[in-house]
């Protein structure tokens, strides 16, 4: 190993509880994509929780659960409006979610000039209980937010895998109209897919406020780039109905891995990580795409995160 | 010019405690990588630390966000530096990592924008607020009084352009110089809201020209952002207008605008060396990294770039205590305005 | 009637209403805004918008799509810019730009039609080696001090006040429409983004067209490169991030589908111009720049929705017209009624 | 025609002698998809003027012989000779190039496309010379499409249409027709043969694929049997009698499939209260229907395309606005509900575009056939995997669906065993009423007479059922009771020795009974 410093556990934790809210995302994303959705607006709405949290708390003077409570309705209600307008008013997921990322960021800023604190600051000087949800280490070691993560895994995946919700899911993103036909309201399970992400963006959002301990507009900033990236790495098909919890879940660890990883191991400086992540990123999809066509054969296939290989087969265009 | 010359105690005896920074690795980190402003100071940074045959490792993220400098924070630690020096995207957002990192036994510094003092050791500062603000209204007087305005007694109407609401030290600057204009001249009047171009040269110049367009008979736009200030220079040279019609003014670095002073676009514009400051943080990180101890009062001798006095924090930001060793502020001691006289001497 | 009907089913055309009206909304809240000049001003903000929108248009008619062309024009502009800075002919640094969004294309293409991965996620690989590549070229520094004549270039003004960059660009948009909706192979893209299978078989060089389609978007992105090199006269590490973005609202705002097979070139370049002109309306709506995203996401939102339920309605309209136009109007349906009917 | 017709060709023929007048001929073709061993070793040749019809049940591989033919796969062996000529069909543009055309068996058009772009894309005439040439062409099948529709408002049928026009503005030397009648109706099938006859005169060679063994004797002049892979039976149409090719496509052992379905019709208590009554039900493309089907009692709906069927059913199954009138389940007004509530109520219905509508081509037989039971079956909030797989294994055993497994994917099941997965999805939400609408469209002789015998079943256990369907003899066969639907509106009810092909016709086409000597 070119550093063994990255084998230690506390960093290993460290390199996860910096990209948390990543993983958190990627995970309700993944719900949304199998719908045949897109979700580049979670990102701004962890910027908008925290900045809610933050005003409702220091300027409104709200205890800080009733803050947290606050964002949380208010965040769930913007994953509603894209919802519905994608589900509803049938407009292509990608530009309602487009415009979501700009209107939720701008709200942002404008919930941030509600405060005396100017936007630039930051709000921060948090209660120590708020704070437990980003600092705590279980057992001094493991952060409570991989614990957070953890529920939020087997959460997603029960939703998806295990319930007649999740298999709604996957029809509804196979063929919507086949869907409907078979008495599947896809409406709802479209627009209850991007009030989940919303959710996932709003518990993302509190906990990296706790974890940083300063309330800002501009939290999670561009997350979105990652979050489909680590989806589709995972094995989730962009057209909609297939992909898989547990392969998202192992490929933003990989992405995480790689990023903290690379600069630790190989001295590469940071901001040239997008060279290995993206050739990782290509390289991995086409190498899918062309064992899809039974190009290198199945040993390649079982390699790769997602469903076993008789599915990948017909993963084709 | 800031705080220079009178020491109290040799700083040589302390150094001799300690030891010298040779063979230190401090991590360098600025908000954001890909901006002039940083890589200037990286250069600088580079250039001296190879002659104080210390290294340094300049780390950052292509995106000025909170969490990704904490990360990169973590990542500094991780590789074993022996010293942080930082210019923070947000002081409270960083202030655990920071916690931790000093935790670990990394000395942490900072540079252009500072952390809470009590989670670092050294900053060095271009300046307070204060003596920005007055650096910004300085050069817009200036720029007035080149073209036969009155600032004191004139209507002058005038407007900011900067990057975003979010960013720390650019905001600081609006804020104290407001409080100053609104003091100091009264005839001043802020048509508008400021406007934020987010570091994005395109729409630097689109708001750029819109505030033309919109406020044809505006006399002052202050661009304290290094992409707004080119960006806005543009916006009034696609209007054919020069340093005769309207004055624009900022911090930018002097290459990136030098072709604007040279077709009589602007008159004035500033910035500290960056280079020098880059250098100055990584040597004070390093110097505390070594086992020095300083106080308030304290002179450090730079090897190549000369004495500095260490001075309480509180000279930078009101009311904020100043612990008993190891904690202060150095002031850099030059800031730059540069005209079409003294631009060709800088290269950064 | 029928070719008011037309009309408006055309729809580069709503999207020209959408920006009339938002002039309109504009210059009822700001009078002065309503000035040729400024109006030009909103067009000629839009060039670059514009190319990369068309180039993207094209990737999105065969149905895929090209998200590496932020890194695409940042790494031209950044090429471009340093060759002339360091004195080399124009021509050759024209070209050499070119080549390189011509090479971008063809492993997009690669990648995406040749190898079938989704044309998302390995353009935004691409994307990120570029931006990659870009730092490493620039050393994270700009590239600054571009000739002066080539800068200057960007503010002559052909006719009135729009400027040659724009006007050339307009007409080379509105020639291209023609050769897509005019021309025998110009239809092909269209016709392989509808269904590539189906175009496979009637014979149509389906993978030809993809390649082509990303070739055209890289090159586009690559002559936005260089013109933005020239508007701005300097370039930073981050140029054209996020551009990718804006040219699939562009696109979608004039009415091309992300699905493929739908929209015109010429809704794209309006779609261009009214999200590059957003930053420059709110100025003159007197909006605080805090607004600037906000307000940005509330056009879009409210454009493209309006969009979708009027087309939507106007489809569930006309089949429900066809539908009952079947219907026979009494119980004593005369006895040989004619069945060709039927099928209309 | 054949050399040297033979009834029982086990293999090939022994090497045809390479006569100049062979159009196309494929040799020795092995095909696998997987494990799937879909062609092993066959051989055709088809001659100028022949008209091939190539037969087989479900899944026999027809269509995967045709689209090797045309590029679209390759095999995994075997040679394909045009005029003799060996040529590598590698992408369908070399099969064109050799003046080969396939009209599809699922239309493959361009939904954003006009009509008139759908047929003459591609070709490198002038434009205004092929759409002069469109107009002659429909003028002289007869048919009549609006050239400036949109393909995506096509009905499925309109769109086997366009694809034929395709085939006839093509002027291929050798024309594939897949299963091209499948969604035609009576009227149009025969407008069809007789371009097909005239294609015939004109020396150009036909492979025509069908389940209509009646169409084999009409128009085909020799026939091909595929069975497990290879050709079992092979020569001249009439040399064969329909009973021949019956026993052709059957696998050896088995027993007359036909036989058990044409179970003799049941008394039904037309005194009892009816499961499903429509009163004055208006809707878009339909108005004022009243109707009433009884408990166990098949009430075939007969009548052309566009008649409306299609909407009535989709209209009472929540798919679209209710104009007027009233929809009666056992009594309970059931009018405007959500296609949810529809299936929860009793009714479920089988669409008649199962691409579009039916089928979840990249999941697996479980999951489609157990679709409709998420409503309101298989667990309150986890999914009953269990119970799921139980169903759909009941199915597949139930209807002889060929499956690998219930984890295979439909997309790569043949059209009939698709078809038989759909209907299992109708039936599994044990529904009092089932409409279907063109069930057994494209599904082959034995496949039919599965699903006419799981229908039979069905009922006796007292479930009704809605027959919407073209094919007048399946009506014939199945219902107890029928009625036409004549643009919009019911306009014959015929029962017991009424039900015949010929009264249906010509209701459908709005001759009513008395009206009819004229
Ligand atoms: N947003 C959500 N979060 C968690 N569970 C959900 C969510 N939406 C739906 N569910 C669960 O999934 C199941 C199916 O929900 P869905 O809304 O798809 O049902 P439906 O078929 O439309 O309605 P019905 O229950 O009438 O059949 C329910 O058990 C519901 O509790
Ligand atoms: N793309 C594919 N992938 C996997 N298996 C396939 C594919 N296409 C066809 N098959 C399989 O090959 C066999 C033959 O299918 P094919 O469509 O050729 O049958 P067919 O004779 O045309 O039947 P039908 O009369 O129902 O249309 C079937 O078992 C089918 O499951
Ligand atoms: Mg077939
Ligand atoms: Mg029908």
């Amino acid at each position: 190993m070119a550093n063994d410093r990255f084998l230690r556990p506390a960093l290993l934790f460290t390199s996860i509880n910096d990209n948390l809210p990543t993983f958190m995302l990627s995970l309700f994303v993944t719900l949304i994509m199998v719908t045949g959705g897109i979700d580049i607006q979670v990102s701004s709405l962890v910027g908008l929780t925290s900045i809610t949290i933050g005003v409702a708390w220091q300027d409104f003077g709200l205890p800080i659960w009733g803050a947290v409570g606050l964002a949380f309705v208010l965040v769930t209600l913007c994953g509603a409006l894209s919802g519905f307008l994608i589900a509803y008013c049938r407009v292509q997921a990608m530009v309602v979610t487009l415009g979501g990322s700009f209107l939720f960021s701008g709200m942002a800023l404008l919930v941030s000039t509600l405060s005396k604190t100017e936007s630039y600051l930051g709000i921060s000087g948090f209660p120590e209980d708020f704070r437990f949800v980003g600092t705590y280490d279980v057992g001094g070691v493991i952060p409570i937010q991989i614990f957070i993560y953890a529920l939020m895994l087997v959460v997603a995946f029960i939703l998806l895998h295990k319930t007649k919700y999740g298999r709604k899911i996957f029809l509804t993103g196979v063929n919507q109209s086949a869907a409907e036909y078979s008495g599947i309201n896809t409406r709802r399970v479209i627009m209850s897919t991007y009030i989940l992400s919303a959710i996932a963006a709003a518990i993302a959002g509190t906990v990296t406020t706790a974890y940083l301990g300063t309330s800002r507009s501009d939290l999670g900033g561009d997350l979105t780039m990652d979050i489909i990236t680590a989806v589709v790495l995972g094995g989730t098909l962009s057209t909609g109905g297939k992909g898989s919890i547990v392969g998202t879940a192992l490929a933003s660890f990989l992405i995480a891995f790689l990023r903290f990883g690379l600069p630790l191991c190989f001295k590469i400086s940071t901001q040239y990580l997008d060279i290995p992540v993206g050739i990782l990123l290509v390289a991995v999809i086409v190498g899918r795409s062309a064992a899809g066509v039974g190009g290198f054969g199945p040993w390649l296939r079982s390699l790769l995160p997602g469903k076993g290989s008789d599915k990948a087969r017909s993963v084709s265009k | 010019g800031g705080g220079g010359g009178d020491a109290e105690e040799p700083a040589g005896d302390d150094a001799a405690e300690g030891g010298s920074v040779e063979g230190l690795t401090v991590a360098f980190i600025p908000k954001v990588t890909g901006n002039a402003f940083f890589e200037s100071a990286n250069d600088g940074a580079q250039e001296y630390a190879g002659k104080w045959g210390m290294t340094v490792d300049y780390i950052g993220d292509a995106e000025a966000s909170v969490t990704a400098q904490v990360s990169v924070i973590n990542q500094a630690v991780a590789n074993g530096a022996d010293a942080i020096c930082i210019s923070t995207v947000d002081a409270s957002g960083v202030s655990d990592a920071l916690k931790e990192a000093a935790a670990a036994g990394v000395v942490v510094a900072t540079w252009d924008s500072d952390a809470n003092p009590e989670d670092r050791t050294l900053m060095v500062s271009q300046g307070t607020p204060d003596i920005l603000a007055d650096m910004l209204i300085e050069m817009s007087v200036a720029g007035l009084e080149q073209r036969g305005i009155d600032p004191a007694n004139d209507p002058v109407t005038y407007v900011w352009h900067y990057s975003q609401a979010t960013v720390t030290d650019q905001n600081s600057w609006y804020e104290a110089a407001q409080a100053k204009i609104a003091e100091q001249y009264p005839n001043w009047e802020n048509v508008h809201e400021n406007y934020y171009s987010n570091q994005d040269a395109e729409l630097a110049i689109t708001t750029g020209e819109a505030i033309l367009d919109a406020f044809p008979e505006i006399d002052l736009i202050i661009c304290n952002d290094s992409t707004a200030l080119p960006g806005q220079l543009q916006a009034a040279e696609n209007r054919g207008l020069t340093q005769d019609d309207i004055t624009i003014t900022g911090f930018a670095s002097p290459q990136s605008v030098k072709a604007y002073c040279e077709n009589g676009t602007i008159y004035n514009w500033g910035l500290w060396d960056c280079a020098v400051q880059g250098a100055m943080g990584c040597y004070c990180a390093a110097y505390i990294a070594a086992g020095n101890t300083v106080k308030v009062g304290d002179t450090i001798s730079i090897p190549e770039i000369g004495d500095v006095t260490v001075e309480a924090n509180d000279s930078i930001a009101e009311g904020v205590e100043t612990a008993e060793e190891n904690n202060g502020v150095v002031l850099l001691p030059e800031r730059l305005i540069f005209t079409s006289e003294n631009m060709n001497d800088y290269n950064f | 009637m029928q070719i008011v009907k037309k009309l408006l089913h055309a729809r580069g055309l709503t999207s020209l209403l959408f920006l009339i009206a938002l002039f309109v909304i504009v210059g009822i809240i700001n009078p002065s805004f309503l000035s040729p000049s400024n109006i030009a001003a909103c067009f000629n903000t839009s060039v670059v918008y514009t190319l990369v929108a068309v180039g993207m248009a094209f990737t999105l008619f065969t149905g895929n799509l090209d998200v590496s062309i932020g890194s695409n024009l940042g790494l031209v502009a950044a090429v471009v810019g340093s060759m002339l800075r360091d004195g080399q002919p124009l021509m050759l640094a024209v070209l050499v730009g070119l080549l390189i969004g011509a090479v971008i294309g063809l492993v997009n293409a690669w990648g995406v039609a040749v190898m079938g991965a989704p044309a998302l996620i390995f353009t935004l690989g691409v994307n990120g080696i570029l931006r990659g590549i870009m730092y490493v070229y620039t050393n994270g520094a700009w590239v600054e001090n571009l000739p002066k004549e080539f800068k200057d270039f960007s503010s002559v003004t052909a006719v009135g006040d729009l400027t040659v960059y724009y006007c050339v660009t307009i007409l080379a948009v509105v020639g291209i429409h023609f050769l897509l909706t005019r021309t025998r192979r110009g239809r092909y893209f269209q016709a392989v983004g509808d269904n590539d299978q189906g175009a496979t078989l009637v014979g149509l060089p389906t993978l030809q067209t993809k390649v082509l389609a990303y070739v055209i978007c890289g090159v586009m992105a690559a002559i936005a490169g260089i013109i933005f090199a020239s508007r701005i006269g300097f370039v930073t590490p981050q140029s054209g991030d996020g551009y990718e973005m804006k040219a699939i609202a562009a696109c979608v705002l004039g009415g091309v589908s992300l699905l493929g097979g739908v929209g015109t070139v010429l809704g794209s370049a309006i779609g261009a111009v009214i999200m590059a002109s957003i930053s420059y309306l709110l100025v003159f709506m007197g909006f605080s720049s805090n607004y600037d995203n906000a307000i940005t996401g509330v056009i879009l939102i409210v454009i493209v929705v309006a969009d979708a339920l009027i087309q939507h309605r106007s489809m569930v309209k006309n089949r429900r017209a066809r539908l009952m136009a079947r219907v026979s109007q009494d119980d004593a349906a005369d006895a040989g009624a004619e069945k060709g009917g039927d099928a209309k | 025609m054949a050399n040297e017709p033979s009834k029982i060709a086990q293999e090939a023929q022994p090497q045809v002698s390479k006569k100049k007048d062979v159009l196309l001929s494929v040799r020795d073709i092995h095909k696998s998809f997987g494990t799937n061993h879909v062609l092993k070793g066959i051989s055709l040749d088809l001659r100028p003027g022949e008209v091939l019809a190539l037969i087989g049940g479900n899944g026999a591989g027809k269509s995967t012989l045709m689209k090797i033919v045309m590029g679209i796969y390759g095999p995994d062996s075997g040679e394909v000779y045009i005029d003799n000529e060996k040529v590598d069909v590698s992408n369908p543009k070399v099969a064109l190039e050799h003046s080969i055309y396939m009209v599809p068996q699922e239309p493959m058009l361009f939904p954003n496309m006009t009509v008139r772009e759908n047929v003459t894309i591609g070709f490198n005439a002038r434009q205004a010379d092929l759409d002069r040439e469109l107009m002659e062409v429909m003028d002289q099948i007869g048919w009549h499409l609006d050239p400036d529709r949109k393909a995506s408002t096509l009905s499925i049928a309109e769109q086997g249409m366009v694809e034929i026009l395709r085939g006839m503005m093509r002027h291929s030397e050798v024309l594939i027709l897949d299963e091209p009648t499948s969604a035609l109706t009576f009227d149009e099938v025969n407008a069809l043969f007789r371009v097909i006859e005239g294609l015939r005169e004109k020396n150009i060679g036909i492979i025509y694929i069908t389940h209509r063994l009646a169409e084999v004797f009409q128009i085909a002049t020799s026939v091909s049997i595929l069975r497990d892979g290879i050709v079992t039976m092979q020569g001249s149409t009439k040399d064969f009698t329909r009973e021949d090719l019956v026993k052709g496509l059957l696998p050896p052992n088995a027993g007359s499939v036909k036989e058990a379905a044409a179970a003799q019709k049941r008394e039904i208590d037309y005194t009892a209260k009816p499961v499903l009554e429509l009163q004055n039900f208006s809707g878009y493309g339909f108005a004022d229907v009243n109707l009433k089907v009884y408990p166990g009692e098949i009430v075939g709906l007969a009548g052309v395309i566009g008649a409306g069927r299609t909407e009535m059913a989709t209209t009472i199954f929540g798919r679209d606005k209710v104009l007027g009138g009233k929809v009666l389940l056992d009594g309970k007004d059931i009018t405007g509900l959500s296609t949810t509530a529809v299936i929860g109520e009793g009714v479920n219905y089988v669409p008649e575009d199962r691409f579009r509508d039916g089928l979840f081509r990249i999941r697996d037989v479980e999951e489609n056939t157990t679709s409709a039971l998420l409503a309101h079956g298989l667990g309150k909030f986890i999914l009953g995997r269990k119970e799921a797989e139980r169903v759909s294994q009941h199915y597949v055993d139930n209807f002889r669906t060929k499956v690998t497994g219930l984890t295979q994917e439909v997309g790569g099941l043949s059209g009939g065993n698709q078809q038989k997965i759909v209907i299992g999805r109708a039936f599994a939400t044990n529904p009092r009423l089932v409409i279907l609408d063109e069930p057994t469209r494209g599904i082959d002789a034995a496949a039919r007479g599965d699903v006419y015998a799981v229908l039979q079943q069905l009922r006796e256990t007292g479930v009704s059922i809605l027959l919407i369907s073209s094919d007048m003899e399946e009506v014939v066969e199945l219902a107890d009771r029928a009625l036409t639907m004549f643009q919009g509106r019911i306009n014959g009810e015929f029962v017991g020795d009424q039900i015949t092909q010929d009264n249906l016709m010509s209701a459908s086409f709005g001759v009513t009974g008395e009206a009819r000597s004229a």
